[in-house]
């Protein structure tokens, strides 16, 4: 007995040990020159995998597009460090022949990959002709679709010629949270089949080269260059952080319980009340916004997307009708406790798109009408993004913004009013007919709507789905909520949906042109019920208008006002004809903590870039970094 | 049997206590049908409450009375378990009976089979269900899964009773008297062993429960029925720990455990009513 | 003997029944799920980049080809045994073109190691402090060892494994709550690196053994409560043969026989719980690779690692049932 | 048998009972109730009687093989080991253990299931004896060997497990293992009654051998009368909990003097009788709530209004023949 007493108190001793014992975060490495960020991805499988051309390649965003990869142009969601277009490897914007046939790239000599070798046109070549001559890779498609050829009539100077004319076809070069990134010739033409390649370790040609990463893919440490003085973000200064950790945080509450504890600088994304807690409780933590709503608007538009081959859904009114019924205020305070900015238009309200098209296209939405059938009715509400900053003063207090652009700036502006009288109007004229309390279809049957929602994947998107869920149950439609974790991408393109929380609309944030989702909505690429739908036209809906709209875009230069004008009448179009129902930009919880760096992107007073760490564009937060006690 | 009853509710401290627990268990489930609002609906009441008056529990950030959630929770929680137990019950007699009367070749081959749903690890099972089924993965469906997956542990304790009836002399005389296998297995042998599948289904429920909740909470099953596990799901989106709606949890968590201690205890009361010697069902959790 | 070799045949025998059950259950169900690993895929691959719609529809097709997503499901199903003998289960899809076995190969230590120690660790203790509690039955400490014991026995893995987070990831952080060991350090036979991983294992251990304890503790009690009547026992006694000696030799001996059938019998719910826990703690096993593989749509990961869990712990089964022999001697004959 | 010699086991008003609280209901069964008797060296002391008439009980509460909800209520258990004098319920627990095997040796009833199943003999061997014999391994083992030789057992069996062995081998093992030390004081409960004839006959008659080469007292419990008859110095015989009557075996059998013994001796086959023994009215008593008075009053033939209301005392007649019934009156 007492031999047992004694091994108990020898256990607990040793636990107790554990406990005590005192372990640095990451070893060997100096916590005070590392900045540690969440890598959305998790746990990669393929940890040592870094050829990130071959499809299904390991991490993306595990610091290897941030640090380690490059290409010809950025275009940066806010305002960017020195404007929101960025020559990076090129040394000026693309220049196109007349017609588009052409595109000629000027690199930036003096650029090196970490092994010391010079960047030129011969990478591009390499790049673009193995996309050429190779199947599956991440960008073959593309290439092999648009480029007859490639020529590099000097060593900084890279040709592109077309197979048709094509004005956006630079896009596929410069960075919006990717791009088609430069591969090092000198290693891959040595590496036999590219597919088969693992790049590991990666030859940078970014600012950073990999120090170390986990076999298990929990974590990846990248370090600065000696020379990152020949690297594209030298241009703006020399990055803070020696070291840069990208690691797997964990569900929600471990990231916030680690930030609280000061062991990640960085979360990419948490719930709105894991913010609020981070907020009250973590004094050197904080938001892109300084006060609520605190999350950045990433230019992508959460919305209600319908089926639209779903018979019952074909019908304009229908779609309008389950838009009167949808209280925004709810679903604001149900996904985001009100810290969403919401959007009535078919373009995020992020970068400088309220500039372009929200504000311009205030007083047509004022005036819009929708034909009930009985009677028609203004639906436009323009002051409901001032009431959820107003009903959400009382507790917030004075984090919540009063000056008008402020809060336009924060909760977005106006939405569609509920209108269940109108609701019900439109529904009836749609042959709907109401059994009691339950809309019968016109064939007599209940009206049922399941809403697929991604669950824990994105939490806030599942909690605005089951709340619109919710409203329209209260309207008398059979609707519920179903979790396609893991599946949402497959169940999307496969258009296995009645309706879906996501986003078909996606834009540069940074540049009003529209291209970067809305070329992918012509007609031409719908898919037959049942068969995959390439992105983004998830909603496979198609107007003869819209392919107009779209086909003018296509022969309009990438800056040429005419674009917005054609973004404008776009808005109208899905205005009226409600395709998907738009709610909120994708407000993501990017939360910062300042005890051991200093610099980081926000709203008021540094809009210099996307402070969501996975994005390609966040390599220009290093330069802006500084140290907060200089150790 | 109820004198039985009575007398272990008197001098036996696990089955009162068991007993006990699971009434109150019980009251909360039953509670459910009093509650003002609908489970489905949220933002119904001011969200965030700490437990106190009105809202005794407190409420949920999704605006919802932490109380009368849990009591709809638990209901379906509770209900869950006793349809997997019911329905794998039926099962584990079934094959437990036949095996342990036929003996032979039926046995060796029932057994075998049994032996193998006992080893093989049901949790990647389950989750690969979830993958094939999805939104089709109900409640009930999962019931239905999880009733064909877990008789096999209890199936192996029947037979075991069943093969000491075989040879009693009732057994031969119920022969020589010409009653039918089907005959002999309901009236002469499942009298025998009926305390024991009473037992088994408190564990039963216990581990259906128990996974249930496990596969709710990682967001595996259908999150609209509200169950305990869907609960500590909803809290889990809404980071409740870190932000301090401790009671979002806390209070699931405890009314759970007080469930499986109640069942636990009854089981092993039972059990040590029936057969000291017998295993306690361990290694159904 | 020949009474023990018929016994090695039937267990062998059911080791092979379970194999050929288990692996078929899953490939049946991972064949029946309605996620195409290509669609998943291109959907991953362009969830950011602009890429065109026709850009898409070649891409699918190469990817077919790629994948060898070709040939009837028969086809693959004979495939798939041929794989399985030599445990090669071809590229994972969401991790192409790196084979499952590399991946599993890199879970498998880290899940195995936990369920080990976690399962030596409850079943020794549970055994030793049940059978002193069985024998020594005024003893108080042990009382309260029981009790808090069955306490522990009947609550979920997952919600033990929570609470542990939510005490020391939140109420007390002196115990790491997620990963298996450092950042930055080499795996590798170090002390630092076994110190590191012994921090992170400490607290999935724990949970595994809460749970698991209280089952051995409750059925060694009531098998030593049985045996001191035995004849055996008291004959001792009367022949005046030291407690220590009865206790261990006689009670105790006995009584593991049933224990380690027990052992066998629970070995596929242990390894659920590992699973679950590795799960809460983000330890780097088995269970967080086929939940992340799950999501990915990943089946030939998914179908691999079901495989292999369902392999592993039969044959862990079949040691055990080979070890029982050695334990009872009356095996051998009956 | 001159009063010289000091008896080796000395049993005094015992009283053990079964005292068993189940659902609140407090229950005492009264299987030994204030019996005396005593064991001289050399000597084969038989206790006869049916089945639960508490024999079994007796022996078990003289060899301190009591445990719950069994107990001793009063009385006292004294041996007299060469002098070594202890009392089985007052001495301490080691100094009992010490003794035991050395001095007071036990073979159980149905003796099957003594051996410890999972391993060999031998060790169950070097567990009880070992330490008593005081010899190292080898020798100890010689030892064992030379003893299994006396009961006529091979040496292999020390390799063997008991679920090898006959059940003939087994009931000899553990005869061999209570007698291996050689001790003053051997206790035999039923040693025979799961034997069949045959191996019963070989079994006693290598008893009675053992006893004569060892000298040692043998305390015999059978409800085997024939048994007695072929064996025991000496016979009690109890009913109903209590010591009814004792004599010399032969004085017994001839000349039975309590009404219960004499129906037991007449109920016995014989050769050359014919008329069938009639058998007594009703049942033994349930040791619950026995009868008052003389337990056997309500079977007896001879019972008088006496019998009803006293115990009758036990009373010794001429050459230490005892006898506790009124119907008895001393010459």
């Amino acid at each position: 007995m007492r031999t047992l007493r004694q091994a108990v108190l020898a256990l607990l001793a040793a636990l107790a040990g554990f406990g005590a014992m005192a372990q640095e975060l990451i070893s060997n490495v100096p916590r005070h020159q590392t900045l540690v960020v969440e890598n959305p991805e998790g746990t990669i499988r393929n940890a040592g995998w870094f050829n990130y051309w071959a499809i299904n390649a390991g991490g993306q965003s595990t610091g290897l597009h941030q640090l380690a990869l490059d290409t010809f142009w950025y275009i940066d969601p806010n305002r960017g460090v020195n404007g929101v277009w960025d020559n990076s490897l090129a040394s000026e914007k693309p220049i196109y022949n007349k017609d588009f046939t052409e595109l000629t790239v000027k690199l930036r000599p003096g650029i090196f990959w970490s092994d010391g070798v010079e960047f030129t046109s011969a990478d591009v070549v390499y790049t673009v002709e193995t996309h050429m001559n190779t199947r599956g890779l991440r960008w073959s498609a593309p290439i092999q679709i648009n480029v007859a050829g490639i020529s590099a009539p000097d060593k900084y100077t890279a040709v592109f010629k077309l197979k048709k004319p094509n004005s956006r076809f630079h896009a596929l070069f410069t960075v919006r949270w990717n791009a088609m990134w430069m591969m090092p010739k000198h290693i891959f033409e040595k590496a036999g089949d590219v597919i088969k390649f693992a790049f590991n370790p990666p030859v940078s040609l970014g600012p950073y080269t990999l120090h170390s990463f986990d076999p298990n893919g929990k974590w990846f440490i990248w370090q600065k260059r000696e020379d990152w003085k020949r690297t594209t973000v030298a241009r703006h200064g020399e990055p803070g952080p020696k070291y840069v950790a990208y690691v797997d945080a964990g569900p929600p509450d471990k990231r916030v319980i680690a930030q609280m504890n000061h062991q990640l600088d960085i979360i990419h994304d948490t719930s709105p009340e894991g913010m609020f807690t981070l907020a009250k409780q973590s004094r050197l933590s904080r938001g892109w916004f300084k006060g609520f709503p605190y999350a950045h608007p990433d230019p992508t538009l959460a919305s209600v997307i319908f089926n639209n081959q779903n018979e019952l859904l074909k019908n304009r009114d229908v779609r309008w009708a389950l838009a009167l019924v949808i209280d925004i205020k709810a679903v604001s305070m149900a996904s985001y406790r009100g810290a969403a900015t919401i959007s009535a238009i078919g373009v995020p309200p992020t970068g400088t798109h309220p500039e372009s098209y929200h504000k311009p296209m205030e007083a047509w939405l004022r005036t819009f009408e929708v034909d009930t059938g009985k009677r028609k009715i203004k639906p436009y509400d323009p002051t409901i993004g001032k009431q959820i900053a107003d009903s959400l003063r009382p507790s917030m207090g004075i984090q919540i913004p009063d000056k008008p652009e402020d809060v336009a700036k924060a909760f977005g502006m106006g939405w569609w009013k509920p209108d269940l009288q109108a609701a019900t109007e439109l529904m009836q004229r749609a042959g709907f007919k109401k059994a009691g309390n339950q809309w019968m279809t016109p064939d007599g049957k209940p009206f049922t709507i399941k809403i697929t929602v991604e669950g824990e994947g994105r939490p806030v998107m599942t909690r605005a789905g089951s709340m619109v869920a919710q409203q329209w149950r209260q309207f008398g439609i059979d609707a519920s909520t179903v979790v396609a974790q893991g599946t949402l991408n497959d169940r999307r393109a496969a258009g296995d949906f009645d309706a879906i929380i996501s986003w078909s609309v996606e834009t540069w944030g940074g540049h009003p042109d529209l291209s970067f989702f809305l070329d992918s909505w012509h007609s031409q690429f719908i898919a037959e019920p049942g068969k995959p739908q390439p992105p983004r036209n998830w909603q496979r809906w198609s107007h003869p208008e819209l392919d107009k709209i779209i086909e003018q875009i296509r022969t309009v230069g990438f800056d040429d006002p005419k674009g917005v004008e054609l973004g404008r009448e776009y808005v109208k179009l899905v205005a009226r004809e409600m395709p998907t129902i738009p709610l909120m930009a994708y407000n993501v919880f990017t939360v910062m903590d300042e005890t051991y760096w200093t610099g980081y992107p926000n709203a008021e007073t540094a809009p210099y870039t996307d402070p969501v760490p996975n994005w390609g564009n966040t390599k220009y937060m290093m330069v802006k970094l500084k140290p907060r006690q200089a150790q | 049997m109820w004198t039985v009853l009575r007398d272990l509710l008197r001098h036996n401290r696990e089955f009162a206590a068991g007993v006990c627990l699971l009434g109150i268990v019980g009251l909360i489930a039953a509670l459910s049908a009093l509650s003002p609002y609908s489970p489905l609906d949220s933002y119904v009441v001011p969200p965030d409450l700490p437990p106190g008056l009105p809202y005794v529990l407190g409420t949920t950030s999704r605006g919802q009375d932490v109380f009368w959630m849990l009591t709809f929770a638990i209901r379906n929680t509770l209900l869950f378990g006793f349809i997997v137990a019911l329905i794998s019950r039926l099962l584990a007699l079934l094959i437990g009976l036949v095996a342990g009367y036929a003996g032979g070749w039926i046995d060796r081959a029932l057994m075998s089979l049994n032996d193998t749903f006992i080893v093989i690890p049901l949790f990647p099972i389950l989750v690969l269900f979830y993958f094939v089924m999805r939104d089709r993965m109900s409640w009930a469906s999962l019931a239905l899964v999880m009733a064909c997956l877990g008789w096999a542990y209890d199936a192996r304790l029947i037979r075991s009773v069943a093969l000491s009836l075989r040879t009693r002399e009732f057994t031969e005389t119920g022969i020589f008297s010409g009653m039918s296998m089907r005959q002999i297995l309901t009236q002469e042998h499942l009298p025998f062993v009926l305390p024991i599948v009473f037992s088994t289904t408190m564990n039963n429920i216990n581990w259906s429960i128990g996974l249930e909740v496990t596969l709710s909470v990682l967001g595996f099953t259908d999150i609209n029925t509200p169950t305990i596990g869907s609960m500590i799901y909803w809290a889990n989106q809404h980071t409740a720990m870190v932000a301090g709606i401790w009671w979002w949890v806390a209070f699931p968590v405890v009314l759970v455990v007080i469930t499986f201690v109640g069942l636990f205890l009854l089981a092993i009361s039972m059990n040590e009513f029936i057969d000291p010697r017998s295993r306690l069902g361990r290694g159904m959790q | 003997m020949s009474g023990y070799a018929a016994y090695l045949l039937r267990r062998v025998g059911q080791f092979v029944l379970v194999v050929f059950i288990g692996i078929n259950i899953s490939f049946v169900v991972t064949h029946a799920t309605p996620i195409d690993p290509v669609e998943q895929t291109i959907s991953a691959t362009t969830a950011f980049g602009s890429t065109s719609p026709e850009a898409i529809a070649m891409m699918r097709q190469s990817l077919r080809e790629l994948y060898g997503l070709e040939g009837s499901l028969w086809q693959q199903y004979l495939s798939f045994w041929k794989r399985v003998a030599v445990l090669d289960f071809g590229p994972s899809l969401s991790a192409f073109p790196t084979p499952v076995s590399d991946l599993i190969g890199r879970a498998l230590p880290w899940t195995v190691g936990l369920l080990v120690v976690a399962t030596t660790i409850s079943w020794l203790l549970g055994n030793l402090l049940g059978g002193l509690a069985g024998y020594y039955r005024e003893h108080r400490g042990l009382r309260w060892a029981g009790i808090v014991a069955m306490g522990f026995h009947p609550i979920p893995y997952y919600i033990v494994a929570l609470l542990l987070v939510i005490v020391f990831g939140h109420l007390w952080p002196v115990l790491p709550i997620s990963g298996g060991s450092q950042m930055n350090l080499a795996q590798g036979f170090t002390l630092d690196f076994a110190a590191s991983v012994l921090r992170h294992s400490v607290l999935p251990v724990v949970s595994l053994v809460l749970v698991g304890l209280g089952g051995w503790f409750m059925g060694m009690r009531s098998l030593v409560s049985n045996i001191v009547s035995e004849d055996y026992v008291v004959y001792a006694e009367l022949g005046g043969v030291s407690r220590r000696r009865i206790l261990h030799s006689y009670v105790m001996r006995n009584a593991l026989v049933p224990q380690v059938t027990g052992l066998a019998m629970s070995l596929g719910h242990i390894f659920n719980g590992a699973i679950i826990t590795e799960q809460v703690f983000g330890y780097p096993g088995m269970g967080s690779l086929l939940v992340s593989a799950v999501h990915a749509g990943d089946y030939s990961l998914v179908l691999g690692l079901a495989s292999v869990s369902i392999v592993a712990v039969a044959f862990a089964v079949l040691l055990l049932d080979l070890l029982y022999p050695f334990l009872d001697p009356r095996v051998k004959v009956s | 048998m001159t009063d010289a010699v000091t008896p080796v086991v000395k049993v005094t008003h015992l009283r053990a009972y079964y005292s068993t609280h189940q659902f609140g209901v407090q229950r005492e069964v009264r299987a030994v109730d204030d019996v005396s008797l005593q064991v001289m060296p050399d000597e084969i002391y038989g206790l006869a009687g049916e089945s639960s008439c508490g024999k079994s009980t007796l022996i078990k509460t003289i060899a301190g093989a009591i445990r719950p909800p069994l107990a001793v209520q009063g009385g006292s258990v004294e041996f007299d080991f060469g002098g070594n004098k202890l009392d089985m319920y007052r001495a301490a627990p080691d100094e009992i253990a010490a003794i035991r095997w050395r001095h007071l040796s036990y073979v159980m009833q149905g003796s099957m299931g003594v051996l410890n199943p999972v391993r060999r003999v031998q060790q169950a061997f070097v567990d009880f004896a070992l330490r008593h014999i005081g010899q190292p391994m080898p020798q100890f083992l010689d030892t064992v060997r030379a003893h299994l030789e006396r009961v006529h057992l091979k040496p292999e069996v020390l390799r063997a497990y008991p679920h090898e062995l006959s059940g003939g081998m087994r009931q000899r093992v553990a005869i061999a293992l209570a007698t291996v030390c050689k001790p003053e004081l051997i206790i035999a409960d039923e040693p025979t009654t799961a034997l069949d004839v045959i191996v019963q006959k070989g079994v006693l008659d290598m008893i009675r051998s053992v006893q004569r080469e060892l000298k040692t007292s043998l305390i015999f419990v059978t409800h085997d009368m024939a048994v007695h008859a072929h064996l025991c110095h000496r016979l009690g015989v109890m009913y109903a909990g209590r010591l009814i009557e004792e004599a010399r075996t032969a004085e017994l059998f001839g000349a039975p003097q309590h009404p219960y013994t004499q129906h037991l001796i007449a109920s016995l086959p014989r050769i050359g009788r014919a008329a069938p023994t009639q058998a007594l009215p009703g049942a033994p008593p349930n040791l619950a709530e026995p009868p008052s008075g003389c337990r056997f009053h309500p079977r007896c033939p001879r019972a008088m209004a006496v019998c009803q209301r006293e115990v009758p005392p036990m009373q010794t007649l001429p050459g230490g023949h005892r006898v506790a019934c009124f119907a008895v009156t001393p010459p």
